[in-house]
Parts: structure tokens; sequence; C-alpha cells
């Protein structure tokens, strides 16, 4: 007999499958989340639309892009601005969705922590490499053979 | 073999049972039983709404309400019971609404309230609004906000466990006058677990009944598939007496062919119906109230119009119910489920086609005897400790003859309120009765016999004649020879029952096995009708005789009951047939004394 | 717990095509995007590396896997926009359906002129030559 | 009160189409069930079953010819048979419906009409799911009113129009066709679900009602409305239809609401 007061005796029987919902966290980070989510969908429409226009769209569109292109938009602060703003929110937008999508399908909570794990770790290591590149990149590197931009003096 | 211990078991979570729930959870140790999930209790199909004088919209109060039920109930009411009614109808709707029940307001946002059929202002003077509502989903609302406080006071449900049997000892005891009787004495029930096919016993110091209606003996029926009547045909069988049985109500207004109900507020909010001549025939037979006339003369004048040629459609089987001079945002306001069952199931489109209906099966105003404390009788004036029923199951007898549209929602919430509290309080005070030896034994045999019983007879095909033989000779108008040869019918129906073969022989969810048990129960029930309606040589409320269309105060002001008795054999006489044994019980009369019944 | 009989595909509508097409690209992206701060990263070892592996971007099949992918984005940007309208805007769930239909007209306004221009570089290059 | 409706007339013209009237049609149909017994076989199969219907049935009574004259093993719920009681809802042609909602003459009778149990629960037998996870949903979402204040001796007042804030999700009958209609409940069966989420918002939107805060807190879970993906199936789904997903979005702006 059921001691649980409001179970029907059917949730205790052998196939009833266990209920395991953990009790409310307090915090409202899927809230978080989810507005981020948003939030930041809205601004990368502005900046990938508009990184897609100038990479693809202006001048000879892709084949313009070499190592000229990109240290000639990362002389420019606006553009360094840009593309970070772009690398986070679309690393942290795109990051999230993905541990949407992991708690969706992976049902056991060893598969889902396993996968987030690896999720976090891949995205921490991209957005910490792309940050780096684009404060650190020095646009005239010395000894380079091909085409600099033109602002760059030979040595 | 489990067996469970509760204080008090409920049978049944439609609005009674769970009523009474809550009621008795809060005191007791409490258990409900049930063979479907509570929120699938037929409960919420009722639709139209629950009367209760609060005279939020026009002047009321529930001595008027107590006179609409006794003479609606063409005076075979009891009135003691009426007035418990009337009287606890204004707490009742005031707990619902407490207990967070939705109900359409009026602007000063009190309770809005409409009229209903048989519902009057001063004795029969104008139609009253009384009809407490919820848009025409009012049935759904008091079975969603009980079931809901059922879980806010943590009720035990033990869901898809259908009780078979009914645990008594009987004593013997001695009456005031010396006399010696047996006294029966309720020790719990035998509940079949319907997952596993397992047995559970269930041992309550009281047991309350609250299985709702038996609709299913009739093929035209409001009435869902699960309505078999089991709280009856146990109580039957365990030699308990049913009341008043010949007494069905026929709701006029099914969907025409398949029983569907549209509510009596579609004629409250100004529906009317027509025949094929386009005539509005109710200012013919009711020519004050018209068609917010009670069931049984709507009814009764509908199958009238279509035996007299007056009747629509390709077989001039049907009249119409009109809507068209409505609004269609009142429509939508005010009835808009049922206008989507006629779009669903009959393709019409009510605000500019009139809807094809019919009677149809719906409420069974008899059943088990109890008192207004819903104690249940084991003779005219015997109590069974122990022992409650309410709702549909149950006979008050507040309905009488004719129930009056609104009038079970009332039942099954102040009823089903006193079942809960008297259950509680009895079982607080009482023992537990020790249990028979063998207690699943009947149901083992019961079971057996379904499950083993070899015979090729298909449980559905006689389910299919019983149905087509109800709905031809013991519809809305009934006479001797039709009582008979549904009788007869019933002997052949019975040697075939005795033949059946359940196709599946499965432990698990076997629905094919309980419908032929069901089936065992509309048979029996169907038979006690039969038999009750042979007997009553008069015509009362939905009870037409056609060879005696008169009401007869003199021999029949008197509620019928029928005992299981296998002494009695077949003698071709109205007094008794093969097993059952009819006797008569007294109304209570207080304040009304019968007089013709006009509308 | 008895086994679940493996179940046949949930016949959705608009809404529930439009969410898998947002997963899928919004996936896609992901991935998409990982390679490509991988691969401009190159910048920081050395020119030649990052024009080496630049140029693979510039051969037509490549050209053709740019404008997949910039039609999964724009896909994927717009229905976020009428995700954010169904959820902010009140008649936002009632016209779900609609938006979603507008959501594939603007899609198809933006990418023709794109594909026109893009691929116009792309094979024009390709086969006129630098 | 309202006004007072014009006494209509006593006799009108009928139109011609209601005297008359053809035959009902009748045509063949085949049922393709998804049938599943554990003690027979732990696999499920698919077993056709053909027969002739009239133009007024529908799958429900397809099912009941089924199990009544061909073979009475076949398992499923039913009771109201007109969409009121929530039992039936199983997965017809693909979709989650109501048997006794759904008219065959509607389906395209030409193939066979598939039938399976709703997704995402455990099947118990044939037709039949374990309904006790949706129900363990329901029950976490506190539906039930909780009113604080002190008790009026009648009845409590609400205008009509804070009646009408919340009258859709009253509708509710547990069928469970939205929750098992949701793709995020199939995979993630912890998820609240489409239903929970109803009942809650008819609560969380009564005037009369105290704990909006505590149901949202509770639906503010990580298997709360944030898991919802705005796919639709839900209110597709539902035989009241109901606006589910608008009920969702109006639940997750209340705790944004509250959170800013
Ligand atoms: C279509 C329709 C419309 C109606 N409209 C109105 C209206 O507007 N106003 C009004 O006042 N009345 C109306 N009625 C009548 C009223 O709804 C019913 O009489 C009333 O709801 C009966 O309630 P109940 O609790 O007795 O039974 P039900 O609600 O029928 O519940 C029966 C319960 O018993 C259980 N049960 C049955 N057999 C067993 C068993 N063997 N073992 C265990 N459990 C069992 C079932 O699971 C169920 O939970 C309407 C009826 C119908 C059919
Ligand atoms: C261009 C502008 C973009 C907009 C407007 C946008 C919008 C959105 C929105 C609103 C969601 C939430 C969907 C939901 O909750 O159901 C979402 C999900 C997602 N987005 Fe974006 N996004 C954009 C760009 C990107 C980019 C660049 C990536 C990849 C890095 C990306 C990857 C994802 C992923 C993986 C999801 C999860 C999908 C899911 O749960 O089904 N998005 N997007
Ligand atoms: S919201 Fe609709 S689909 Fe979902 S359980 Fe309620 S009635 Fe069924
Ligand atoms: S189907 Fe599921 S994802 Fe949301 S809109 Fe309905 S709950
Ligand atoms: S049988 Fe009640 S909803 Fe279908």
């Amino acid at each position: 007999m059921s001691t649980n007061a409001i179970a029907s005796p059917r949730s205790d029987s052998a196939q009833s499958p266990k209920y395991t919902r953990s009790k409310s966290s307090g915090s409202s980070f899927e809230m978080f989340a989810w507005l981020f989510m948003r939030l930041s969908g809205v601004i990368l429409i502005v900046l990938i639309f508009g990184h897609l226009f100038v990479n693809l769209m202006v001048g000879e569109g892709i084949h313009a892009i070499d190592f000229g292109f990109v240290a000639g938009k990362w002389a420019d602060p606006f553009w360094q601005v840009w593309d970070l703003a772009m690398l986070w929110l679309a690393m942290l937008h795109g990051t999230n969705g993905v541990r949407t999508i992991i708690n969706d399908y992976a049902e056991r909570a060893g598969t889902r922590l396993t996968l987030k794990t690896v999720l976090f770790i891949a995205s921490a290591v991209i957005i910490v490499l792309g940050t780096l590149v684009i404060f650190t990149f020095d646009p005239c590197p010395p000894g380079a053979v091909i085409d600099l931009p033109s602002f760059c003096t030979v040595p | 073999m489990q067996v469970h211990k509760y204080d008090v078991v409920i049978v049944g979570a439609g609005g009674a049972g769970m009523r009474a729930a809550i009621e008795s959870g809060q005191r007791a140790h409490t258990a409900v039983l049930t063979k479907l999930y509570p929120t699938r209790s037929h409960t919420g199909a009722a639709q139209g709404g629950m009367c209760a004088a609060l005279a939020n919209v026009e002047e009321d109060n529930w001595e008027w309400h107590t006179f609409d039920t006794v003479k609606g109930g063409d005076y075979l009411v009891d009135q003691d019971a009426a007035e418990v009614m009337a009287k606890e109808a204004i707490e009742a709707v005031i707990d619902l609404e407490k207990m967070g029940l939705p109900f359409n307001r009026t602007p000063e946002g009190r309770i809005d309230q409409r009229r209903f059929g048989g519902h009057t202002r001063d004795h029969g003077k104008a139609p009253v609004r009384r009809a407490c509502y919820a848009a025409d989903r009012t049935g759904h609302m008091i079975l969603q906000t009980l079931y809901q406080n059922c879980v806010k006071h943590n009720v035990e449900f033990y869901n898809e466990y259908y009780v078979l049997d009914l645990l008594t000892v009987e004593e013997e005891a001695t009456r005031e006058d010396g006399t010696v009787y047996l006294q029966k004495k309720t020790a719990g029930v035998v509940s079949y677990d319907l997952a596993t096919g397992e047995l559970h016993i269930f041992q309550a110091k009281s047991v309350i009944l609250a299985t709702g209606g038996a609709g299913k003996v009739f093929k035209t029926t409001s009435n869902a598939h699960t309505l078999t009547g089991d709280g009856m045909g146990i109580a039957f069988r365990k030699g308990i007496p049913l009341e008043d049985m010949e007494f069905f109500q026929f709701h006029p207004t099914g969907l025409a062919g398949l029983g569907i109900l549209l509510s009596e507020a579609a004629r409250g909010e100004g529906a009317i119906l027509r025949n094929s001549e386009g005539e509005r025939f109710m200012e013919r037979y009711a020519p004050t109230i018209k068609d917010l006339a009670p069931r049984d003369i709507v009814a009764r004048s509908m199958a009238n119009e279509v035996r007299e040629g007056r009747g629509c459609g390709p077989n001039k089987d049907y009249v119409l119910l009109d809507l068209t001079h409505l609004e269609p945002a009142h429509i939508d306001a005010k009835l808009p489920d049922i206008t989507e069952f006629a779009r669903t199931y009959l393709g019409v489109e009510p605000y500019t086609e009139p809807v094809p209906v019919f009677p149809t099966a719906h409420y069974a105003m008899g059943g088990v005897p109890t008192n207004i404390t819903t104690e249940v009788l084991q003779d005219n004036d015997t109590v069974i400790p122990g022992l409650y029923a309410a709702g549909e199951v149950a006979c008050v007898s507040v309905h009488g003859s004719n129930r009056l549209g609104t009038n079970s929602l009332l039942d099954i919430n102040v009823f089903g309120k006193r079942a809960g509290i008297a259950a509680a309080k009895y079982a607080l005070t009482a023992d537990f009765v020790e249990l028979p030896e063998n207690p699943e034994a009947d149901t083992v045999a019961l079971l057996d016999h379904v499950r083993k019983s070899d015979g090729g007879e298909k449980v559905a095909l006689i389910r299919k004649d019983l149905q087509d033989t109800m709905d031809a000779n013991m519809q809305v108008f009934r006479t001797a020879d039709s009582l008979n040869k549904v009788l007869a019918d019933i002997a052949v129906f019975e040697e075939r029952y005795s033949r059946i073969t359940v196709q599946d022989k499965g432990k698990r969810f076997n629905l094919d096995l309980l419908e032929a048990v069901e089936l065992g129960f509309l048979l029996e029930l169907a038979k006690v009708m039969t038999v009750a309606a042979l007997h009553r040589q008069e015509s009362r409320g939905g009870h037409y005789r056609e060879d005696f269309p008169e009401r007869d105060d003199e021999n029949f002001m008197k509620h019928s009951m029928a005992y299981l008795d296998s002494g009695v054999t077949v003698e071709n006489s109205a007094e008794s047939i093969a097993g059952i044994r009819l006797g008569t019980k007294p109304v209570v009369f207080t304040r009304y004394q019968p007089m013709v019944r006009k509308y | 717990m008895p086994t679940k009989p493996a179940g046949t595909l949930y016949r959705g509508r608009e809404g529930m095509w439009s969410w898998v097409g947002h997963r899928i690209t919004g996936v896609v992206i992901f991935i998409f995007l990982l390679v490509h701060v991988l691969d401009t990263s190159l910048v920081r070892v050395s020119p030649e590396a990052y024009t080496a592996v630049i140029g693979a971007y510039k051969n037509p099949i490549m050209g053709l896997g740019e404008a997949g992918l910039v039609a999964a984005i724009v896909f994927h940007a717009f229905n976020g926009l009428r995700i954010i309208a169904i959820d902010f805007w009140k008649k936002g769930p009632k016209y779900q359906r609609q938006l979603l239909w507008g959501v594939l007209a603007l899609w198809a306004v933006t990418m023709i002129p794109f594909l026109i221009r893009h691929l116009t570089i792309v094979f024009s290059n390709f086969f006129g030559g630098h | 009160m309202e006004t007072e409706l014009p006494e209509p007339a006593s006799k009108i013209e009928l139109p011609a189409h209601l005297g008359g009237g053809g035959e009902i049609p009748t045509f063949d149909v085949t049922l393709r069930v998804r049938r599943y017994n554990p003690e027979v076989s732990e696999e499920s199969t698919w077993e056709n079953f053909t027969m002739t219907m009239y133009g007024t049935d529908r799958v429900l009574d397809a099912l009941h010819k089924v199990k009544w004259e061909q073979d009475g093993s076949l398992t499923f719920r039913r009771s109201c048979a007109h969409g009121v009681c929530g039992s039936d809802a199983m997965r017809i042609n693909g979709r989650n419906r109501l048997a006794c909602k759904t008219l065959l003459k509607d389906l395209d009778t030409s193939k066979p009409i598939t039938v399976e149990p709703i997704k995402g629960l455990p099947v118990e037998k044939d037709l039949i799911v374990d309904m006790e996870p949706f129900f363990q949903s329901f029950r976490e979402v506190m539906p039930f009113l909780v009113n604080r204040g002190h008790e009026p001796a009648k009845e409590r007042l609400q205008s009509a129009e804070d009646r009408e804030r919340f009258d859709d999700t009253t509708k509710c009958i547990l069928c469970a066709a939205c929750t098992s209609s949701c793709p995020v409940f199939w995979t993630d069966g912890q998820y609240f679900g489409p239903a929970a989420i109803v009942n809650a918002h008819r609560f969380i939107f009564d005037s009369r009602d105290d704990a909006g805060d505590m149901r949202l807190e509770i639906l503010n879970d990580k298997e709360g409305v944030w898991r919802c993906r705005t796919t639709f199936n839900c209110t597709e789904a539902c035989p009241r239809g109901i606006q589910i997903t608008q009920a969702i979005a109006e639940v997750k702006q209340a705790i944004l609401g509250r959170s800013i």
C-alpha cells in the first residue's frame, strides 16, 4: 500500500518510471539564458549581417579576403569591437543553444554532463583564442612574404 | 491478494465521490477507488448549470426552489430531502466558488444565473433565473474544481480500480417491536486493478457509493460508455433494494441519432423547438412556459410530434432545435461547446441552421435508497451502518419521478458533502467490521465464470440487442405489451449471457473482461427498471404508460422498492417477475400537497 | 518499464518544422563558427598560413557551401525574429504561421540578390582567373 | 442582466433540405493499429483491420467495431465519446487527436488510417499509456485556488473581464494530447509540459488567487516554461482549442515581469 499520500499505487509499481525532477533550483538562470538568446539574437542580426555584407558583398566579395583584408579591418578599433562583440555573442548564443539541445536529447544525467563539459571547454577555448587573436594581432608581422596591408611600412 | 485498510473508502470519483472525498479526506483516512481517472468521470459532461436560489439577478428563495423540485418530480419527491437540497444549494454553490470554480459573472461581479426548465418564481408564475453556470461547461468546471481541491488536500486515489463487490456481513438484530431481522453491516469492498488484473480488498469502516448512472442500458443516451450502473448492480446483488428504478429521464435535446446532449441551457438562452412544419409546437403542450417545460413533458411532446408524422429529416424521426434567431456572439459566449458538438458531429451550423434533436436517455432518478444523511437503507427504514450513497447512484429521493435540469449537479454537491462528513464521522467512532471469510470468493467466481465461459456469444452483440429493445420498448412511451416484450427479451439475453466468450485472456488492462462484467450489471438493472415500470400502472413524470395515461395518486403515490429475491419465480403478474420482489415505500410530505401538474 | 514501441514520425505543422529548421541551422552555424574562429586565428600564426587556408574558401565548391551557410544564417536570423515576436508580441502566437511565411519571403528576398552577387563573384573569378 | 430576447416566431418556413435528405453514405476504411501487449511480446506490431463505416462515424466508432466484432483484445481508453472527458487521446495519422472527435470522413480513407498511442509516456498495452507522469506534473504546479484573504460570507466578487482573462485555460480536460505532442517532452520527459503550464496559467491569471508567485517560481525551474521552444504542436493538438503556446508565452512574460 502506498505510504505517499498523493501518489496512486500505480506510481510505485515496477513498470512505472521514476520521477526525478529535482527541486526547483531557486535561481533564474534559465530565464536569463532565455532572455539572453533573444537579446543576443537581435544584436547578432546587425553584427552578422554587417559582417557578411562587408566580407562577401562589397567589392570583390570573398575573393578580396586575404590576410591584408583582415589586417586592414582590425587596424580599425571599430571593426575590432565589432568582431569581438560578434565573437562573444555568437559563441555564447551558440553554446547556450547547443546546451539546450543536449538537455533535450541526452536523457541520462551522465551523458548530459559529459557532453556539456566538452561543449563548455570547446567554447571557452574558442572564445579565449578568438579574443586573443583580435587583440594581440599585429597587422604587420615582421618577415611576412605576402601582401601586407598598404599602411605597413616595409621593414 | 492485497488487503488495504482505510477508515473511509469512496467508490467513484465523479462529482459526488470527490465532493465527499474533500470532506472525508480532511477528517479520516480516506481512499477513493475509481474505475476511471477522476477527471474522466461523466460529471464533466454536464453542461447547463447548477441551481441555487442565490437571488443574484432576480428575486428568488429556496422555498420556491423546493416547490419546483417537488412539482417537477410530479410529487413523488421526498419533500424533506428536497428542502435540504434547496436550502443547502446556496452554500453548495458558494463552496464551489470558494474552491475556485470560475462561474460566469454578472456586471456587478456576482455569480450569474440563467433560466432552466421547470424553475419558476413564486410557485410557477414565470421562469426564474436560478441556474449558476460557467458557459455550457458547468459540469466540467465542477469536476475540475473538485479534482483540483482533492489534489490540494492530498486525497488518495486508486485510479482504474474497478469495484466489483461490496463486503457486508449480516447479523441478527431485534427491532423495537421485538421482531428479529438480519442487520447488514459494511466491511469493505473488493476491487480489480485494471493495470495488473489483481484483486485488492479494501477493508473500511465506511463505504460511500458514488458510481454514477446507468444510461448504457439504452442505445440512444447522453451517458458515457462507462456509465453501466455498477454501484446499483453491486448493491442490488447484495440484497440492497433499488428505489424508483422505473423512472429514467429522457432529455429532450440529444443530437439526433447520436444522443450527444445539447443542454437545456440552449432553450434557457432562447432556442426553440420546431416540427417539420416549422411550428413551435411546445406552445400547444405547455402554453405558459413552452420550451422551458420540464424534460419529461418536452421529451414526450417531441416524441408525439414524430409519432404524428411531423418529424423532420428523411425518416421523419427527429425535430429541430432552432437557435438561428440568436446573435452568434451570444451563442459563442453562452453555448460554445454544444454548438461545436453540432458542427463536429452533425455538420450543422447552428448560427444559420436548426439542429436535429431527439430525446436521449439521460438520468436515472432511481437508485440505491438513502435517507437525507445519505445512509443506505436495507429496507424502508433500516439503515445499514457504514454504508452511504450519493449522486446519481443514489435515490434520496429529491428527483421523484422526474429530475429538474441543474438539480443533479446540485444533488452531487449537497449530498456528496453530506456523505463525506457522515461517513468520516461514523468511521471515527466505529470499529472495523470483521471481513467475511474468503471475502473475494464471489468476485473470483464472477470473473472466473466470465473468463472461462466459452459459448461464443459476443458481449457487444448482447449489449446492442438489449439497448435496442430498451430504446424501442422502454423509452418515452411504455405499455404493458412493450414492457413484457422487454422482459421476454431480457430472459433470452440472460441465457445468451451465460454463454459469452471473452476474447482477451490476459491480465493487463483487460477491458474486454470488464465490459462483460458491466454487461451483467446492465442486464440486471434493465430488468429491475422494466419490472418496476410494469408494476407502476399509472403515468407520472418520466414514466408514461400509454395504457394508463393518468397519474394515480391513490394507488401509486409511493416509491417502488425492488429487491433481489431468488425465491420469486416467474408468474406472469405485474407483482413478481423472476428473481425480483417489489415493495413500496411511502413518500415524505412536508408542505406541498399533490396538485395537477401543468405548466 | 516495458520497451516503448518505436514511434513513427509526428506529423507536426509549420511550427514544428520551422523549429526543426531553426535547430539544425543553429547547430550548423555553431559548428561553422568554431571552425571559422580557428581558421581566422591563423592570422596570428602567419599571414601565409591564413592566406593559404582562406584560399580554400575560394573554390566554387566552398562558394556553394558559403551560400548554404548564408542561407542558414539568414533563415535562422529571420526565424529568430519570428520567435521573438511570438514571445513578446501579443498577437504573435496567433499569427505564427503568417509570420513564418513572412520569414520565408524575407529569406527569399534576401537570398536572391545575395546569390546573384555571390555566385557571380565566385564563378567569374574562378573561371575568369584573378 | 442581459437584454431580453425578442420572442421568436411561432412558426417559420423551414428550408427545404431539412424536410428531406439523402442516405448517409457508407465507405470502407482500414485501420492500421500499433499493437503492443507485453504479456505476449515485447515487440509492438502493426495490425490492419478493415470494415464498413458510416459518414457520421468517428475513429472511436471504428475502434469499437474492431473491439466488439473482430478482436476483443484491442485495448484503448474511452468514456464520454464526445470530446469532454479526455480519455482517448491517440496519434491518428501521425497527429494527436481524440478518437471520439475525429470523423472518419475527414480523414483520407483511401489509405489505411494509422492509430498509435501518444508519444513520450510509457505504453502499457495497445493504445493505453501510463498517465501517471502526466498527472504528476499537473499536481506539481499547485493546480488549485489559494486564497489567503478572509473568507467572505457570500461569493468572492470577480468582474466579468477578470473572469474572461483566464477563460481559455479553464477548458482543459487533461487529455495529454498537448504534452505528448511536444518534441521537448518526447526527449526530455522531465519537462513539465504544456498541460501543466496551461493549468498553472488558469490560476496565475485568476484574480481571486494569491499563489501566482509560487506557481511562477515553480515554472521558472529548469524544466519549466523556458523549456518550451514554441513549436506549436500542443496548440495544434489541443481538442479544446486552447491557445496553449499563447498561454505559455503569457506565463513566461509574467515570470520576466516579476523578476525584472
Ligand atoms: C451530458 C450530460 C449533461 C448533464 N447536464 C447537467 C446539468 O446541466 N445540470 C445538472 O444538474 N446535471 C446534469 N447532468 C447530470 C449530472 O451531470 C450527473 O447526474 C452527475 O454528474 C452524476 O455525478 P456522479 O458523481 O453521481 O457520477 P459520475 O460523475 O458519473 O461519476 C461516476 C464515478 O464512479 C466511478 N465508477 C463507476 N463504476 C465504478 C466501479 N465499478 N468501481 C469504481 N468506480 C466506479 C467512475 O469512475 C466515476 O468516477 C448531465 C448529465 C449528462 C450525461
Ligand atoms: C543572426 C542572428 C540570430 C538570431 C536573431 C538568433 C535567434 C535565436 C533565437 C531567438 C533562439 C532561441 C530559440 C528558442 O528559444 O526556441 C536561437 C537559438 C539558437 N541559435 Fe540563434 N540566432 C542568431 C544567430 C545564431 C548564431 C550565429 C548561432 C551559432 C553560433 C546560433 C545558434 C543557435 C542555436 C544552436 C540555437 C538553439 C536552437 C534550439 O534550441 O533549437 N544562432 N537563436
Ligand atoms: S491543454 Fe488541451 S491538449 Fe492539453 S491536456 Fe488540456 S485539453 Fe488536452
Ligand atoms: S509543443 Fe512544446 S515546445 Fe512549447 S509550444 Fe508547445 S510546449
Ligand atoms: S471518449 Fe471522452 S474525450 Fe473521447
